[in-house]
């Protein structure tokens, strides 16, 4: 579709969303370097046309539940920077109140943000029972869950999708496949035929899927709205989608892996010919629809926002002992 | 006179009740619908409050759990039933990791009203798979109660409990008990968590036991009576929260305690009774503290070789007599 | 194919592996109601077709993983009749030494009978590493998991095709799809396409698979031939293979259930016109090939070996508690 | 004098040693292949045996234990790596009643010797799901052997051991532990199993400590040496079996025992310690037991609160100078 079809809010917005996870990452990795935050980090530099197209249509009210590389997934859907800054900082104003973060755990109800298990692959099953929440409580809420393409490996995938399915729920799979699953490449992780995917595992549930390329933000912004849209209204035939957006990452699977598996040419050639920002920009200024000068503000916009919540964050105080005491019983 | 229901009964009012009051309650799991559960405790429920409220879902025990936390995030009390206890171990990383964490490691912004029902014990041949008490597993666990009836009276009160509570509970159900008629009042009633129930007074010796061996350690204690020897039954009813202020109470004044437990001693929900007590009671005991539980090997499918399993009341009077020696 | 291609010794076996397992089970049913049996039995009358087809073409070296259902199983592969029902007897001369039987749990390792496990389904993945071991050892040996439609749904499933076929091993998966799960109809256990079948779940994994007619013995040995020849030729593009063997029960899910959920005309419907032995047995008078002498000899031969087993089964002692603390380690 | 390596390389040696011995051992697991695990153990592996025997399975944890248990019964000696622990509970069925239960359930008929290698432990913000210890639910398992080293020797020698044994092993390595650096000799030994190891003689108070606790519970012997208390420090080596005459010798003589482990005090790997203690030696005990356990919390990320998890060199000087008021 031509961009100038696109409502002008709308592209600022995406990119907004993407330079937004980009600089969040970047400048993360930085407190990391400086020693500031402890824990595991894993960068989704790289991915974030996918979350920034799906999260797109998404209101406050529809569920998320992100993963391990997840950042970008809160980010599009509006969790506060402060807050997840805070839970990197081991801070008591983070989302979690003080108990931290590092592979998961950050979390905004208000968001609809529900969290993440440390054991990956589980919200195939979580969202299953937020689907069925969904309809049965009779809302247009939708329910996304991201998973990487080795978590689709693990065996709760089927018992999840095989619930979405047979309920017909409001739920959508979004399957970031980045090639690999920490050193292992997605070709030996899965049994597929010559060429196939993991979207060809829905046909059999009678689940709609699509492949997509995660690194083209309007590609994902069309096949999320068409999904979403068939999620919210409780007559489709078939309310569940299961998307696999074609990505790569660009650093090692969480910071401070070498990443001597990886092949330093392959990043570069996604790098440098396939990344999303870049040639997403370079779209908005090649059709005319923005100019130089309104992009440059809009990223010292998102320069100075990040700096904010960096300062606040800082600002917060560390918990003490009585914190791992709290919150346990409701 | 008061009405005498069986705990089946007991437990299947405590569920319709709670329906009734809140329409956010659904219950689910293999068979629990069409047929009303294979141990018949979920019957009726179906034709009263529909099949989008009660169902039978696909056998896949992950995702019936994992599902269930989905639904208590968002605002459903949902009930699920594990047909057998044992397979509690398949969705043992939803349990204990997701049910008992998720509100914690999120920062304490959910509430998990999940209840879990769950038939444990050794009943009529079922084997190594189909007969185990798991409890001791998840009182190792964090984030969870563990509900562990003996009666119909104490099943019902402690249910509805439970699917009042906020937080996740793991209601283990002994399949031998599920006939067993009890007194319950009409009257609606609550059971709160971490409050034992003393079964019987006594001075000599004190025995903590659950589920059916509550039965096992109370015959057993009549017939001691007829030897003069004078036994307090604690029954905990919640092994978490555990009501230590009771069982130390009787401690004190017996100085003396078994502990009766169907699961397998080693690691067994005795193991933590015990060393509580030797923590901070020691100087009050007057024996060694005595375990009477199952043997740490599976479960034989032979119905001949079940009686070997289970804690006699031979087994009990024995050990009593040893701690008076 | 007619039945004049075959051979005769085949077709006889045939029919005297489903009349041995009809009246093995026929005969336990007798003596769980004269008390002598304890616990629990899935009785898989009307299932026979299916075990006999496939182990027609196992060797003794093959391994097999029967499923709950699966007396049918043990005995088509060979396993002593006399030894089973002393485990459902609880003697010392049954296959478990004294153990007893009734969900599970007979075993015969020179037969290559591995078992089973009281959690169903779990031989989806168990397989999956018998297959790993036969071809790590580099032996022309299969394995045979049989399951249920219901078992089909665990979690476990995906995990075990997805290793078969990322590894392309010997093993052959059986789900003797009876339409039913317990009280669940096989249609609200699973998602599927309209008129799709679990047999379309291998398709994404490019393992073969084959839907047949779990009541006609003769379609069942052509498509286990096929697949078990392809398991045993490491040179095979796909040594994998699922079968699903459409089959109904006749009696409740275990002895003692009163099955109010089955439909008893539909019961009667398959009894009268689809049972695999009438059927077969009428198949090979109509067909000249042997004749009503034939067959009732071999009819009495099945009972008198029957009769025999019972008998020396009965004769076996009973364990006493030593027997429990036998056996935990090697 | 005698090389030191870590606990890495000596657990990297086991496996090369025992792989050359016996054709039929393969080593498996996610990402142990290619880069030889996260923790690097096993390192090298598939370049000297290449991919059929040392190779990254998908991630899918019940299918690699049981898978592992598959190749078990049918000849081959499988070692497979959970990345952590943790996963354990994932694969919970498979390892608790599969396993542990094959065997016997099945009249004894198999050998299952299926090794798995288990990091666990706190160290570096790795969170809930990323730090556990959970040992104690396996004390609780039937047919599994429970094994902890807390050093290179010990880990090298109890690895070639398990995977030897025709039955099952889990093997937990702390992950603080695989830096650290000890005597190991050049000869090849084994460590035979339900052997504890006395660190440190003495006879005022006994601490049973297990994997990264002994050096903890080490250090605060000496510091106690300094206040003239004689401190024994026992590390069992093994929870399943339990060398319980080693630590029930210690205890006769000094009287006080305190136990000292990182897994939830709650149904811990203490309680049962403590539970047969009380059963077995009551009399023999001047005062009452002391557990210094983890919180029964979940392990909180931020890394600024991970101390309060561990026990420390003062809790434990507290708590054997509470052992001697
Ligand atoms: C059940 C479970 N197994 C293993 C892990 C360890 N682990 C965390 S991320 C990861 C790789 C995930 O790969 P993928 O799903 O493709 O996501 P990516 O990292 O590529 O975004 C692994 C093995 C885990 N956290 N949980
Ligand atoms: C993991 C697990 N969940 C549930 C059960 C209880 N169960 C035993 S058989 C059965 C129904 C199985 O149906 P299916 O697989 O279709 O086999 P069928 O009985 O029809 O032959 C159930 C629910 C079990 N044994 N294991
Ligand atoms: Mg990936
Ligand atoms: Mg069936």
């Amino acid at each position: 579709m031509a961009l100038s079809k696109y409502d002008k809010d709308l592209l600022l917005d995406l990119y907004r969303t993407m330079l937004t996870s980009r600089r969040f990452d970047q400048e993360l990795i930085r407190l990391l370097h400086d020693g500031k935050v402890g824990g595991f980090h894993h960068s989704g530099q790289g991915h974030e046309a996918i979350a920034a197209g799906i999260c797109a249509s998404l209101e406050d009210k529809d569920y998320l539940f992100y993963h391990h590389r997840g950042c970008n997934q809160q980010i599009s859907k509006g969790i506060s920077l402060e807050g997840i800054y805070a839970d990197f900082l081991g801070r008591v104003d983070g989302t979690t109140g003080g108990l931290g973060s590092g592979i998961v755990h950050h979390v905004d109800p208000d968001k609809g943000i529900l969290g993440q298990s440390g054991t990956i692959g589980e919200s195939y099953i979580l969202a299953a029972g937020v689907g069925y929440s969904i309809k049965y409580r009779g809302t247009d809420q939708v329910c996304v869950a991201f998973n990487g393409d080795g978590a689709t490996a693990r065996e709760v995938f089927h018992g999840g999708i095989n619930w979405v399915g047979l309920y017909n729920l409001p739920v959508i799979y979004v399957i970031e496949n980045n090639l690999l699953a920490s050193s292992l490449h997605f070709q030996n992780s899965h049994s597929l035929k010559e060429g196939g995917s993991l979207a060809d595992r829905a046909d059999s549930y009678d689940v709609p899927s699509f492949v997509v390329d995660g690194n083209d933000v309007l590609a994902v912004y069309e096949v999320a709205k068409e999904a979403i849209a068939r999620a919210r209204n409780p007559k489709e035939r078939r309310r569940c989608t299961l998307i696999e957006a074609m990505t790569y990452r660009y650093r090692g699977h969480f910071e401070g892996d070498s990443a001597e598996y990886m092949d330093k040419d392959v990043i570069e050639e996604w790098r440098e010919n396939r990344d999303p920002l870049d040639n997403y920009r370079k779209k908005l200024l090649d059709s005319g629809t923005f100019n130089e000068k309104d992009l440059t503000k809009l990223e010292k916009e998102v320069d100075d926002t990040i700096k904010n919540a960096i300062a606040k964050a800082e600002a917060s105080p560390i918990p003490g002992r009585d914190r791992i005491f709290e919150g346990l019983y409701a | 006179m008061m009405r005498k229901i069986t705990m089946r009964e007991a437990l299947n009012e405590a569920l319709f009740e709670e329906m009734e009051r809140n329409k956010n309650t659904l219950c689910f799991g293999e068979d629990v619908g069409y047929i009303g559960g294979i141990f018949g405790v979920t019957r009726g429920l179906q034709e009263k409050f529909g099949k989008e409220r009660v169902w039978d879902t696909p056998i896949a025990e992950c995702t019936i759990v994992g599902a269930a936390l989905g639904m208590a995030i968002t605002g459903l009390v949902p009930i699920a039933e594990m047909q057998f206890a044992d397979f509690m171990a398949v969705a043992f990383d939803e349990v204990h990791n997701k049910l008992g964490k998720w509100r914690y490691m999120h920062g304490g912004k959910f509430e998990v009203p999940v209840t879990l029902r769950l038939p444990i014990g050794i009943s009529g041949g079922a084997g190594p798979e189909h007969s185990q008490s798991p409890q001791a597993l998840f009182v190792h666990s964090q984030g969870l109660y563990v509900v562990i009836p003996s009666n119909p009276r104490d099943a019902k009160g402690l249910l509805k409990q439970a699917i009042r509570d906020p937080n996740p509970v793991l209601f283990f159900e002994h399949k031998k008990l599920y006939e067993v008629k009890g007194e319950v009042e009409e009257e609606e009633f609550l059971i709160p968590f971490g409050k034992a129930a003393v079964k019987k007074q006594g001075t000599d010796v004190t025995i903590v036991a659950t589920a059916l061996q509550v039965t096992t350690a109370l015959e057993a204690a009549e017939l001691l009576e007829k030897d003069n020897i004078s036994v307090e039954v604690i029954d905990p009813r919640t092994l978490v929260p555990l009501d230590t202020d009771t069982i130390f109470e009787s401690i004190k004044k017996t100085g003396r305690l078994v502990i009766v437990h169907e699961d397998p001693k080693r690691g067994g929900t005795g193991a933590e009774i015990a060393a509580l007590v030797a923590e901070e009671l020691l100087f009050d005991l007057e024996a060694p503290i005595k375990r009477v539980a199952g043997p740490d090997v599976p479960i034989a499918q032979n119905i001949h070789l079940e009686k070997y399993y289970v804690p006699s009341v031979e087994d009990i009077i024995e050990a009593v007599k040893e701690t008076l020696d």
